[in-house]
């Protein structure tokens, strides 16, 4: 069953592109990814009772390939076909080509595939062929589209799947096995030392696949080329981006959780670097996707915390982050339409020119901001649930961070707006895609415990007492942030200051891309080599 | 001798490295190629020396095409002040010194890396169980291509999806918008006008054809199979290229007949794999192995003669 | 561990340290091709640790020389890496073709910095 | 029997004379044209004469037939080989007295 899961979008997608034409195939569209999210509901209600497993072909013991869905896989599946389909409502309108769907389609394949996939070669392959789907999607528009860049994220990405096949190596060396669960419990008898190295080299893939630290800036450079649609940016900072996340949980099981205070400091330290670039950003996109960023720092940290909640917050922080970031940044790309900039200092009055898109966009907000009653607020709750001491203090910071980045975003609500703001009918579909995620984050935010009981199976209680603790301490961070905002940041921020320059263009080029890599891989492999596990 | 071979691949990449003009760097590259394919072929793996060998052949074509593209483009600006002409004037200790960090840096990571490798030994559990049930479960007298037909059919398929969707991204990617070429972008190989060349081409041609026919179908006897008997057929129509030119292949015809061969080896794949129909009607599995290698030999023939028009038609027109 | 495995990984911190210094994207796509062909390479070395001969059965008697033959696993495997290392290759190919017609340069910085003023413009 | 098997033996070992005075070759001339006309009788006359001493060496079989196909196919492609790498070098105004300095030239 789970083999359909893959072979079936790949198929249409290929179907489609051989014989429909482009009207047909947005009917076709909508429809399949209809039927897909209710059989993907489905496959989460299964998951709840036993992991499904489907064997392709019927082998002896792991010879073959296995499909295994436990309630994270189905979780993730679930999840991408969900803003799969909202894209596909978003884009319904648009001037689009039988390409566009083919490669849609096929992105969708691949994903599902790789959250479903439990061999490490098969991982590999899929993980090639995403990255291929998506920077042709990339480059859709053929006239503005930014060749160099494209050429970078592809050659990086090139480069750290050779990082992870080397490992994959020495891992099928030490095991003898590909299958997760198989080779999962063989490097419980295998001598750390002899496993530093094919850790440090999947986990270095790995971290620039979530764009990491040192590896950071290529994802955000990425999600802005002129010539990617705000729909591809949405699926790279939402979806993709998730992926390596989603491989990140799995190799962390596979290797028994090491290192996972390295990936603590790592996390936190992204997440820091994430905010004070996003500050520093003046073009919509940008600041979106460095708070991705630095979501994807807080992700890791919260996953490699290691106690029960905020691991469990951490997940479900995946779930909320690509729900409203996704929202954000379909928002984000009828803005820009309506105004025709990108700059932040030009787009003003947004509350009074289209209220549908702002009221999308206030909900999105509270969500990523954590404000009580949101999605946002449950998972941070949980992430801060388990944790003592300072990194309370730096979670707390980090989301004074983010709500400082998302008040100068909201920068654009006031003020008056320009004179003529043309919206068209053919909007109807967009305006109800980003409503429907923001009333999402709503809804997952008022029934945080029980989505989670029902998503991931698992049980957590949301204290009332500690949760108004937290929607205090969010006032309060609201307040000094405002605070701080209005009255040191929003002057110095736009002064021409040569450090906040520097910053705002940050941008490495090949080679510094390229030593980075090398950077994480010799501090993971010294961190794990020498001080052991 | 593995040895010798392994000194003289490290040396030619070391060429590589150090070699500045672009030309040159695609003819070393060459070499590299094919001391490697030798290389597999002394581990133990004609298979996938074999595809080495076919594939590094397109791959140098890419790069000369590309690499004619390039100096066209170098002269049509003169010498521009940029790096790729400063680099020659720039004093040799100099430009060590300016290499130094990187070098250090790089060794480092090897001192690294050689330090932490694994010393454990090598688990055999797989290859083991793969070799004493290949035959059974799967039939065929090669193991590998009974992993990649078989067992691993999975991976297989997306591989071939790769390529369809490589054919679709080199066209979207590529300055020209359009699938094929017409009226003044023609032009004729070189070789054309040698009438000695295309005589013994013409000798070379069904050999080639042959050959690629014979790796398509015995492949449940000896190495070979469906990746290697494409890159021959595929090698044919180079070869045919010298000789009449390929502008007369309806090329949009063959993009669709590439699509639907992946839909055919979808299908296949899942009848016979996923859902188990070999096993439940009893085919033998030389017929299956058979269709599924012609299959995925016509896809990869499709795919790369398409690479090759658009290179040698499109990319390479001026 | 046998020794000879240190000479794809050599290959591998060769062609990353050209990575390192490559001005032109040129030179970046053939180290990218040397180090995809060296984890070929390694792989295909750790198949062939506890022997070298093909694993092709020729006679009924295999059974007695399999301790002799290469793992066939990491053969097939690296089909699959070879096919999807040269289209994704073809790909880079093509763009930087495209790069060239339209900047006609293959200079990393040269290419950056005018990519950074077309955003400019852009946006 | 032994006859052969010396013969197989002379034909290899006249094979890499053959082989070697063609790399000799190649050092003693510094100029293009001379180069190539060396070069193709490596390709040629020794590699032919090396795999009829290995397929004597070998018997007649199954391995010889491919042998014979390989022979064929080197003795069709070798000297079109060295034909088109004159030609296009006398096309492009390579002269027949070149210095080595301006061989150097991409």
């Amino acid at each position: 069953m789970l083999t359909f899961f893959v072979i079936i979008p790949v198929f249409i997608a290929v179907f489609l592109f051989v014989f429909s034409s482009a009207k047909t195939a947005r009917i076709l569209a909508i429809g399949f990814q209809a039927a897909l999210t209710v059989w993907a509901f489905y496959l989460l209600l299964l998951c709840r009772e036993a992991e499904v497993v489907t064997a392709v072909g019927d082998y002896a013991g792991v010879l073959g390939i296995f499909l295994r869905a436990d309630s994270l896989a189905a979780a993730f599946v679930l999840l991408t076909s969900v803003i799969f389909l909202v894209l596909s409502i978003y884009a319904l309108h648009e001037d689009n080509s039988r390409l566009f769907w083919f490669l849609l389609f096929l992105l969708e394949g691949a994903l599902i595939g790789l959250f479903l996939t439990r061999d490490f070669f098969n991982i590999f392959v899929l993980v090639e062929v995403s990255t291929v789907v998506v920077a042709i999607l990339l480059m859709y528009d053929r006239k503005r589209r930014n060749m160099a860049a494209g050429m970078k994220f592809l050659m990086v990405n090139i480069i750290v799947m050779q990082f992870y096949l080397f490992g994959l190596g020495y891992l099928y060396m030490l095991t003898g096995v590909l299958d997760m669960e198989a080779a999962a419990s063989v490097i419980q008898t295998l001598n750390p030392r002899d496993l530093a190295l094919p850790y440090a080299l999947i986990m270095t893939s790995i971290a620039a696949k979530c764009s990491l630290l040192p590896l950071l800036t290529w994802l955000p450079k990425v999600n802005t080329m002129p010539g990617a649609r705000s729909s591809i940016a949405a699926i790279m900072s939402g979806l993709h981006i998730k992926s390596g996340i989603y491989l990140f949980i799995r190799f962390q099981e596979v290797f028994g959780g090491m290192a996972s205070d390295l990936f603590l400091v790592i996390g936190v330290l992204t997440a820091i670097a994430g905010v004070a670039l996003a500050l520093t950003q003046t073009d919509i996109k940008l600041i979106l996707a460095y708070s991705t960023v630095a979501q994807v720092g807080l992700i890791i940290t919260g996953l490699s915390v290691g106690s029960g909640y905020s691991y469990m917050g951490a997940l479900f922080h995946v779930i909320n982050h690509a729900i409203f970031k996704v929202a954000l940044f379909l928002g984000a790309g009828m803005i820009i339409r309506l105004y025709q900039t990108r700059d932040i200092r030009n787009i003003r009055g947004l509350w009074r020119g289209s209220r549908m898109i702002s009221i999308a966009t206030v909900m999105a907000i509270f969500g990523i901001i954590g404000a009580p009653f949101f999605n946002g607020s449950v998972s941070k709750y949980l992430l801060g649930a388990s944790v003592s001491g300072a990194l309370e203090w730096v979670i707390i910071l980090i989301n004074l961070g983010t709500i400082l980045v998302f008040l100068k975003y909201a920068a654009m609500f006031f003020g008056t707006p320009p004179e003529k703001l043309e919206t068209s009918s053919a909007w109807r579909c967009k305006l109800g895609a980003i409503l429907g995620l923001g009333a999402l984050c709503l809804g997952l935010g008022l029934f945080g415990e029980q989505a989670i009981a029902f998503i991931f199976n698992a049980q957590v209680s949301v204290d009332a007492l500690g949760y108004l603790e937290k929607s205090l301490i969010f006032a309060a961070s609201l307040g000094v942030g405002f605070v701080l905002y209005r009255y040191v940041l929003a002057k110095r921020l736009d002064s021409a200051r040569p450090i906040l320059q520097r910053l705002k263009a940050l941008d490495f080029g090949f080679g510094v891309l390229c030593a980075s890599m090398g950077v994480f891989f010799a501090v993971v492999l010294v961190v794990v080599g020498v001080w052991g596990a | 001798m593995l040895l010798f071979l392994l000194i003289l691949w490290i040396l030619s990449a070391v060429l590589v490295l150090l070699e500045q003009r672009p030309y040159r760097i695609v003819i070393y590259f060459g070499i590299f190629s094919l001391i490697t394919s030798v290389a597999y072929l002394f581990l133990g793996s004609p298979d996938v020396a074999m595809a080495e060998a076919g594939i590094s052949a397109f791959t140098t074509i890419f790069f000369l095409v590309c690499m004619e593209r390039y100096y066209a483009a170098r002269r049509k600006v003169g010498a521009q002040a940029d790096s790729e002409t400063r680099a020659n004037t720039v004093p040799v200790r100099k430009r060590f010194v300016r290499i130094l960090p990187a070098l250090l840096f790089s060794a480092g990571l090897l001192g690294l890396f050689i330090w932490f490798i694994p010393t454990g030994e090598i688990s055999t559990h797989l290859r083991d169980q793969y070799l004493a049930l290949f035959i059974s479960d799967v039939g065929g007298e090669n193991a590998a291509t009974a992993i990649y037909l078989g067992y691993r059919l999975y991976d297989t398929l997306f591989e071939a999806l790769i390529l369809v969707i490589a054919v679709v991204a080199v066209s979207h990617m590529s300055w020209f918008d359009g699938t094929a070429m017409t009226g003044s972008g023609r032009r004729r190989a070189e070789i054309g006008h040698s009438s000695m060349a295309v005589f013994t081409m013409r000798i070379i041609c069904p050999i080639i054809l042959l050959f690629g026919a014979y790796l398509f179908f015995t492949v449940h006897l000896t190495a070979g199979g469906g990746f290697q008997g494409g890159l021959a057929v595929a090698s044919f129509f180079i070869c045919r290229y010298l000789i009449y030119d390929i502008y007369d292949i309806p090329i949009k015809k063959v993009i669709k007949m590439e699509e639907l061969v992946f839909i055919g080896i979808t299908i296949v794949a899942v009848l016979a794999i996923f859902l188990g129909v070999v096993e439940f009607a009893q085919i033998p599995p030389v017929i299956y192995l058979n269709t599924m290698n012609v299959l995925i030999g016509m896809k990869v023939a499709c795919s790369f003669f398409i690479l090759f028009y658009r290179y040698i038609a499109i990319e390479r027109a001026s | 561990m046998n020794w000879l495995e240190l000479f794809p990984v050599a290959l591998f911190f060769i062609s990353f340290f050209g990575l390192l210094i490559g001005k032109t994207v040129i030179k970046s796509i053939v180290y990218i091709l040397l180090m995809q062909t060296s984890v070929i390479l390694f792989w295909l070395m750790l198949g062939a640790r506890h022997g070298t001969a093909p694993p092709i059965v020729q006679d009924a008697a295999y059974l007695a020389n399999l301790d002799t033959m290469a793992d066939p696993l990491p053969q097939a495997l690296m089909l699959t890496a070879i096919i999807i290392g040269v289209s994704v290759i073809a790909i880079n190919i093509t763009m930087l073709n495209a790069l060239f017609r339209k900047y006609h340069t293959a200079d990393w910085k040269t290419l950056d910095a005018m990519a950074r003023e077309q955003e400019d413009n852009d946006s | 029997m032994d006859i052969l098997y010396i013969l197989s033996y002379v034909l290899m070992g006249a094979g890499v004379a053959f082989m070697l005075f063609g790399v000799v070759g190649l050092f003693k001339y510094n100029r293009f044209f001379p180069r190539i006309l060396v070069a193709s009788k490596i390709d040629t006359v020794g590699v032919l004469t090396l795999i009829a001493g290995v397929a004597l060496r070998h018997g007649f079989s199954f391995f010889t037939g491919k042998l014979l196909l390989i022979v064929i196919v080197m003795l069709v492609l070798n000297p079109l080989v060295a034909h088109i790498l004159a030609r296009s070098a006398y096309l492009s105004g390579f002269e027949m007295e070149t210095s080595e300095e301006e061989e150097e030239q991409d």
